[in-house]
């Protein structure tokens, strides 16, 4: 699964991208955030408050109880403020 | 017509060939944002624009799709930008033409007012307590929320 | 500002004459009003609009310290053309600039609505049937009465 | 008091503009367009139906019943189609 990283929740991940293999029980996003949180402390700082965590599937904004699988490209950012 | 990039763009030229050689368009609105030198009270000097490259070209194309669905446009051009910019840069342009103003005005406000809540940019922004993340603001999110079909 | 004028206007151009330098603007609005080769479902070639020089100034003048009084405009333009015009040809341009893009939008809006009950233009086409003055169009009149103060 | 005319109004009359004199009794535009009704054939084709006919006093809006003087300019024209 690729993970990519935007604005402050990829400065407080340290990188903008990775590839990790999330155990076969992580089918949601909600379980992944749940997962990816013990990867690092930057993760676990990152992923305090998911009410400001945002996450797109393969480029399409999804809610926490959206599918994930090892084929995916999930993106993790705060709100957007383009324009 | 969707274009993401580094560089400035010439508002009136856009303009001009979007509606070149057309004799069907009553009326062009257009919407240009800037960078302002304040944000919250605080002076702020240059911002940085941040995207996802791929998702943003994609998320555009789907709300200038929806405007096309909602309403009668002859054409439709959105370009935004990236990158550093300085106060009084332009940093998102939105021109819609329709044979009548009133489908061109509701387009073109649709479309600023989705793309601040569904395009992944993020503003870094140099202020003169360091750099910061701007944060999303509620008005943006009210202003998107017009525009959800009942 | 106000210009009543026969020559054919820039929109970027006046567009960034009317922000150059400023680094407080964070919206600009902007409609162009085009000549179209049909109206009512019958061909036209040229248009030409007649005016009440004098009473349009002093009409356009009103309607945009309207705009001023009601929205916090960091800067307006009104450009209206007359005399003789093509299909496809600008016939008027409205700018609004202000730090937020909805008092920009509305301020627009709300010109182009008002000048088009209150400003003393009449357009004569070109139809295939000889020339023929313009009716006004009621949907004109509804779009301008959403903009009166309760 | 001069008069002006515009558009199909002006085209009907025959002129753009004319300066006349009307009677002292006429105080209101209401007044003033019954009495130039009976200037000519084309004072009264014009002035037929003033559902169709708008007029302004020294360059603003007015209704019927608005007063006129002998140094007013009162303009004639149908509803404006500008913009």
């Amino acid at each position: 699964m690729k993970l990519v990283y935007f604005a402050w929740l990829r400065t407080r991940i340290g990188k903008g991208e990775e590839v990790l293999t999330p155990p076969i029980e992580v089918r949601t996003v909600r379980a992944l955030l749940d997962w990816l949180k013990d990867r690092s402390p930057g993760h676990a700082e990152a992923l305090k408050n998911l009410d400001v965590v945002r996450v797109a599937v393969n480029h399409e904004h999804v809610q926490l109880d959206a599918p994930v699988g090892p084929n995916d490209e999930v993106a993790l950012f705060p709100p957007v403020t383009g324009g | 017509m969707i274009r993401v990039q580094r560089e400035d763009f010439d508002s009136g030229a856009e303009m001009m060939a979007l509606t070149a050689g057309r004799h069907d368009i009553g009326g062009v609105v257009s919407f240009v944002g800037l960078v302002r030198d304040m944000a919250g009270g605080a002076k702020i000097g240059a911002m940085t624009l941040e995207h996802y490259p791929g998702m943003t070209e994609k998320q555009l194309g789907a709300i200038e799709a929806e405007a096309n669905k909602r309403w009668p446009l002859s054409a439709c051009l959105i370009i935004h930008r990236y990158g550093k910019l300085e106060p009084g840069d332009r940093i998102v342009l939105v021109i819609t033409a329709s044979p009548h103003r009133d489908a061109a005005f509701d387009a073109c406000r649709f479309l600023i007012d989705w793309l601040k809540t569904k395009a992944p940019f993020w503003k870094l922004e140099d202020t003169e307590h360091g750099a910061k993340w701007v944060d999303a603001d509620a008005k943006d999110a009210d202003a998107a929320a017009r525009w959800v079909e009942k």
